[in-house]
């Protein structure tokens, strides 16, 4: 069993300071205002009890006074809390102008997101409800720190809700309908995604993942460096996706899989490395080493290994170049794909199980 | 209301357990068929100038209210004559009137975010 | 402080001797099961809604047993999630539809208002036998839901889900949900009716026992509220059975719609569920501090205030449910109006133990129980109520704590106090003194631990209905499921004392507590048409007169509990048993 | 006093005639208010929608047949005029005026539901009906798509009219089986006038029919009758 989590759960968005300091002004007064009433039932129950006192009682029938004083008091406290959790909401609810913006869709039972630049990441849900392509590429709603993020949400089937504890926020996710919420997150960190609207068998399993992180690890996530943040493959819509799609089109992968006795080398973990050339020397692999051999791959050949590979100069444009850069950039250890993995299809795209739901 | 605590010696006597009958014996108010029919022909007619006045569409886009009111006209005519509200019970006009309230509270607060669900704060 | 403005000084009509067993009285004027399902008196009405209701409040514990136990562990610790759906949905269903909601009108208020008021029995006794058919036809309907594999929309059955995504047996829970709505409305129906038209001479609205004022404004919102959420659940079935409906996203209907639809009675029926047992306190505090209830029309008042503002606030169950953000500013600006009325009654109940005379036994801690609990119960709704504050804690645990609170902290323990209160008047018998006590302990003490440790789960975020949760918060999952099993020990001791005091029990005699209200005026148990039919009551004074020691006919009191006992001789001397000029103060406070 | 307490009708638990009758009423109109809710939350839904998707509704509303509308109004109406005759009759204890009335006010009630189904199996036959795989054979479909209008909120319309127009019809059979037991109670001697409040209860409910009546029809026959669309 797990120790005492702390007090106060970590507050990571503005609005969760907010929300922190009106729930404490309103424990603080509630909790003074129970305790004056315990305090005088006890004292009331100690000091009238039968047996101090004798059967006979004051005929006491009320005081209008009294009465019009715990009428208006309580009401004017009541209130000041409606006012104060006005302004929260106001703020909760209104997204600022300059906010990023992200979709996330939630359907039964997983969450997927979409970022600006088409990127796309399935961020949680019940693994055992997914395709193998899906369960593959669970990953995390990577966000940036110190900037508001604008969440527009939809629902495929039945009501979700987006919640998400530590920014202290959280929206119904409506079918046919767009709702949206915000964030600005201040601490990098993970933090929990629930599904905080019951949406049948696994909703306790449609949890996911935020992972705030600085601006940089950010922009190098939306520069498509794709496998950052847990999930196995590329992100879906990243360059990395691209590439990774394109490396297995062209065939690449005949060659350069993780069998041991493949005709060409596993690319895990290349990039960057220093390579031994076949004849001497050495080369960094950076991406003009390996667009290089893609065009030219017999110029220069990796030491230990015969120049068999085929150019592809002609059959690759320059975004696609950098497409496959990118997902070679991406791949760690262990994550070749199979040779006879098929293409995975796009996250959100329709899948099998949910064609057939209809 | 009376004095709930009213100490025995200036209790007032037995009274107001329930609030029967004014008067008009067991059988109570006899309706006129004149009336009767008076009221029909009202609620009749009432009916036919909704649908002339729905048909030509002469009132744009009040038509809906105008609708409306006809209905409520005509539904306080089957309740004051046909239901005998005219003639009933305080408590029977109140209960009447508290459904009425209640719709009321379910209609005004059911607009009340219908009517704003889209609008952005500005 | 304290002023005396009058001083009465009338003769009190002498301690009526006690009156003589009623031969036959309701239990034994026949004994065939037959006279009891056909019998159209309220008192055996209100028996057969005890005994059913019992029957569900223990099948909607052990569901919440199954639900607390497989929260110990973080990946569920024996049942799948499928069967925990089913089971927190069971209990839900039962405990709201099939025991909440009937538990006060139906036993208490069946069985007490025509007594408290003066009359023969309800207004439309054939009505109210139906009612308790109609509810179990409704509960047969649920409980064949549950049974035959159950229902795993939660109690709140939000469409799209419960309309066209569960596979579970909705239609036949949901069905039964509408037929005991009707079960509600005819209760409702007849005691409004009766209270307004069959009242005793001298029994004016000022001099009605508060359980009755309570009780009068429960059935206005069952009345009024019931119908609503009758048609959604007709809605709700239309669109399950033919596939469209007007709650279908894809037509461009707003499942939204039926939230409100729903909340519009299922708020108010919250306060159909804590108003009776705020009427029972009412009476029960006020007998064992022998005391006047301090501000009769403010409590009776703030009776009615909860039933009418209780109506306008349903929306804010639904403040990030994407409704309009003027709409969440109205309900969460009305939600505040309905804690007034909440509090005066709490500020009234302590009032009322201002210098009185105050006795412990199981009623008293059970009323005492409700007001602490529901303190607790009503300033956490304010957190929710709160638009800042709701953004965060809806859907958590929080809210179930919460609700947990006013309802098993208020409604049940109401509940109880009332049955302890009256259970010598409709059986005859006392129960054990100090078993009940015990009982009322346990209760208590083991629903704190319940239910504190969720209100730091919600805080802490873990969202409801749900089977795994992050291993974070297991130790609080923990603490609570281990004061759950303290709860359910308290509750099982009263299934064995009460019954047992039906064999065993001491024999009550007609006014045990020495209570002023009507119903003690007869024997217990009560004879068939409940008064002497030739010496029909007629009241004359208030509902509480404790002070002087008279009950509403204007005759003095028998000597109560703690009085009139040989180890209370200093009471026994000022036990208002001797007629005489009266000689009492009517202070007014502040 | 004595015919006020002591007649064969008083029921035991009453004091009196006046008191039962009362407690009767009440009990009736405290009825009547719940049925108010429960309209009135079917009206509120509605009122939703026409708020969202007015052009839709009128369009849909456009295709509903008015005229057995109207006759059916007409019709209720007059039931209520010939209910209303039949307490009079038993006030005055006319056993064959009440025996008349009632039994006029069923025939003209009935009449309503026998109109009710022609209307139900012509929109059947037109398929008007909300589920989408029967509604695209429908005309409604192919002008609300010439018009531009979202078939979606159409078929939502036929929703309404299917369930409130049912609603209302269960509403006015139960109503029609109440009438035909007074037929037998009145038959079988057991509405003296003092015993009057039985057929009032009735009429009431009646009433209250006719009244949710008078408003259904400007909403789902009224709403369109200015457009020019379909078969009429």
């Amino acid at each position: 069993m797990n120790s005492l989590p702390p007090l106060i759960p970590v507050v990571a968005s503005t609005i969760g300071y907010h929300f922190e300091a009106l729930f404490w002004y309103i424990m603080v007064v509630c909790t003074l205002g129970g305790l004056g009433v315990y305090a005088a039932l006890l004292y009331f129950c100690v000091a009238y009890r039968r047996g101090t006192t004798t059967g006979s009682t004051p005929r006491i029938l009320g005081s209008h006074r009294l009465e019009l004083a715990w009428t208006i008091i309580p009401t004017i406290i009541f209130f000041s809390f409606f006012g104060w959790g006005a302004v929260v909401y106001t703020k909760a609810m209104h997204p600022p102008q300059d906010a990023m913006e992200i979709f996330v869709i939630g359907k039964q039972w997983m969450w997927k997101a979409q970022y600006p630049n088409g990127q796309r990441v399935i961020i949680g849900g019940n693994p055992r409800n997914m395709t193998e392509a899906e369960r593959k590429s669970i990953g995390k709603l990577v966000l940036p720190v110190d900037r508001p993020v604008r969440i527009t949400m939809i629902s495929e089937d039945v009501i979700h809700d987006f919640g998400v504890p530590a920014f202290r926020m959280k929206m119904d996710v409506l079918p046919g309908r767009y709702t949206t919420t915000w964030y600005h997150p201040t601490k990098t960190g993970e933090f929990h995604i629930f599904c905080d609207q019951y949406c049948g068998t696994w909703h306790s399993l449609m949890v996911g993942k935020i992972a705030v992180v600085g601006q940089q690890e950010f922009d190098e996530w939306l520069g498509g460096l794709g496998s950052y943040q847990g999930s196995e493959q590329p992100v879906d819509g990243s360059k990395a996706f691209s590439g990774r799609q394109l490396f297995l089109k062209l065939q690449c992968i005949k060659c350069h899989s993780a069998d041991p006795n493949a005709a060409a080398p596993v690319l895990e973990g290349l990039y960057g490395r220093r390579v031994p050339m076949k004849g001497g020397g050495a080369e960094y692999a950076d991406a003009e080493y390996i667009k290089q051999s893609i065009l030219k791959p017999r110029l220069k050949v990796a030491q230990g290994w015969e120049p068999i590979m085929p150019s592809y100069e002609g059959q690759v444009t320059p975004d696609d170049l950098d497409d496959l850069v990118a997902y070679i950039r991406s791949l760690k250890p262990g994550t070749t794909p199979n040779r006879t993995d098929r293409m995975s299809p796009p996250v959100g795209a329709p899948t099998v199980r949910s064609e057939k739901k209809e | 209301m009376a004095n709930p605590h009213t100490t025995p010696a200036t209790a007032t006597p037995p009274a107001a357990g329930h609030d029967t009958h004014g008067g008009h014996g067991v059988i109570g108010h006899v309706d006129s068929p004149g009336l009767l029919f008076v009221v029909f022909l009202v609620v009749i007619g009432l009916f036919a100038a909704n649908v002339a006045m729905s048909t030509s569409g002469a009132l744009g886009k009040y038509t809906l209210f105008a609708q409306l009111a006809i209905g409520a006209v005509q539904a306080t005519f089957v309740g004051l004559y046909f239901m005998h509200l005219r003639h009933g019970d305080k408590v029977v006009v109140l209960t009447a009137l508290a459904s009425v309230f209640w719709m009321g509270i379910l209609f005004v607060l059911f607009m009340s975010d219908y009517m704003t669900r889209n609008r952005v704060m500005g | 402080m304290t002023t005396a403005v009058t001083t009465a000084g009338p003769k009190i009509a002498p301690v009526p001797p006690e009156p003589p067993p009623a031969e036959p009285n309701y239990l034994n004027v026949s004994y065939s099961l037959w006279s009891w399902l056909t019998t159209v008196d309220h008192k055996r009405i209100g028996l057969l809604y005890l005994i059913s209701i019992s029957v569900f409040f223990v099948a909607g514990g052990v569901a919440a047993g199954v639900v607390r136990l497989n929260l110990l562990s973080p990946d569920g610790a024996f049942v799948n999630e499928d069967t925990y759906n089913r089971a927190f949905t069971g209990h839900g269903v039962l405990m709201l539809f099939f025991f909440l909601i009937p538990a006060v009108p139906g036993v208490l208020g069946n069985f007490l208002i025509p007594m408290m008021i003066g009359a023969k029995d309800l207004a439309f006794p054939k009505l109210n036998l139906a009612s308790w058919y109609v509810f179990m036809v409704g509960a047969g309907f649920g409980v064949w839901a549950l049974l035959a594999g159950g229902i795993d929309t939660g109690w709140t059955l939000y469409p799209p889900y419960s309309s066209r995504s569960s596979t579970s047996n909705v239609i036949p829970g949901v069905f039964g949900v509408f037929i005991s709505g009707f079960s509600s409305i005819m209760t409702g129906l007849n005691i409004m009716v009766t209270v307004h038209k069959m009242r005793a001479p001298g029994m004016t609205w000022g001099r009605l026992p508060l359980f009755v004022w309570s009780l009068y404004a429960t059935s206005l919102i069952q009345l009024l509220g019931t119908p609503v959420v009758a048609i959604t659940t007709v809605l709700l079935m239309v669109e399950r059975v033919a596939g469209i409906g007007i709650f279908d996203p894809m037509i461009g209907g707003d499942p939204v719609l039926f939230q409100h639809l729903f909340w519009f009675y299922s708020h108010p029926a919250v306060y159909i569920m804590i108003l009776p047992g705020m009427g029972v306190i009412s009476e029960v505090l006020t007998c064992f501090s022998r005391k006047n209830i301090f501000g009769y029309h403010a409590v009776a008042w703030s009776s009615m205030g909860i039933a009418v503002v209780g109506f306008l606030l349903w929306a804010h169950h639904m403040f990030v449910a994407g409704i309009s953000f003027y709409s969440a500013l109205l309900f969460s600006f009305l939600s505040m109006l309905v804690a007034v009325p909440s509090a005066i009654k709490v500020f009234n109940w302590t009032g009322t133990l201002y210098r009185g005379s105050i006795t412990f036994q199981a009623p008293m801690l059970f009323g005492l129980g409700f007001v602490v609990l529901f303190v607790i119960g009503g300033l956490t709704g304010l957190f929710l109520a709160t638009l800042g504050t709701d953004i965060h804690l809806h859907d958590t645990y929080f809210v179930v704590a919460h609700f947990h609170f006013v309802m098993v902290g208020g409604m049940v323990l109401g509940y109880m106090a009332g049955i302890h209160f009256w259970w010598p008047k409709m059986f005859g018998v006392m129960y054990s003194d100090w078993w009940s006590r015990v009982a009322a302990a346990i209760i208590i003490v083991g629903f704190f631990l319940t239910f504190v440790p969720q209100f730091v789960l919600g805080y802490h975020g873990m969202p409801r209905r749900y089977p795994n949760y992050p291993a974070e918060f297991q130790v609080y999952n923990v603490m609570s499921t281990a004061g759950a099993s303290i709860l359910g020990l308290g509750y099982l001791l009263p299934a064995f004392y009460l019954p047992l005091s039906l064999v065993f029990g001491k024999k009550a005699g007609a006014n045990p507590w020495s209570a002023t209200g009507l119903e003690w005026v007869s024997p217990s148990p009560p004879p068939l048409f409940n008064f002497d039919e030739a010496n029909m009551p007629v009241v004359v004074c208030g509902p509480y007169e404790y002070a002087l020691g008279v009950d509403q006919l204007g005759r003095g009191l028998p000597p109560g509990p703690g009085l009139g006992e040989a180890n209370d001789p200093a009471s026994k001397s000022e036990a208002p048993a001797a007629p005489g000029p009266m000689k009492k103060e009517t202070e007014v406070v502040g | 006093m004595s015919a006020s307490t002591h007649s064969p009708v008083l029921k035991h638990h009453f004091g009196d005639l006046g008191q039962q009758h009362a407690s009767e009423r009440l009990g009736m109109w405290m009825f009547l208010a719940t049925e108010v809710l429960f309209f009135a939350g079917l009206f509120g839904a509605y009122a939703c929608y026409r708020l969202w998707y007015a052009s839709e509704f009128e369009f849909a509303s456009a295709f509903m047949n008015l005229k057995i509308a109207s006759i059916n109004t007409v019709l209720l109406v007059t039931s209520s005029l010939t209910m209303t005759l039949a307490i009079r009759a038993a006030k005055l204890g006319n056993k064959s005026g009440l025996y008349t009335h009632l039994l006029l006010t069923f025939a003209l009630g009935t009449g309503f539901m026998v109109l009710k189904g022609f209307e139900y199996a012509h929109d059947f036959h037109e398929s008007y009906l909300p589920g989408e795989g029967t509604f695209v054979h429908s005309n409604m479909q192919t002008e609300a798509v010439a018009r531009g209008l979202d078939t979606g909120k159409v078929r939502l319309f036929l929703c309404f009219y299917y369930i409130m127009t049912g609603i209302h019809g269960i509403h006015i059979v139960i109503g029609l089986g109440c009438i035909l037991w007074l037929v037998q109670q009145a038959y079988a001697n057991k509405i003296p006038p003092e015993n009057y409040s039985t057929v009032e209860v009735v009429s009431l409910y009646w009433h209250l029919v006719d009244a949710i009546w008078l408003f259904l029809m400007p909403l789902l026959y009224l709403a369109g009758a200015h457009l020019k669309v379909g078969p009429h």
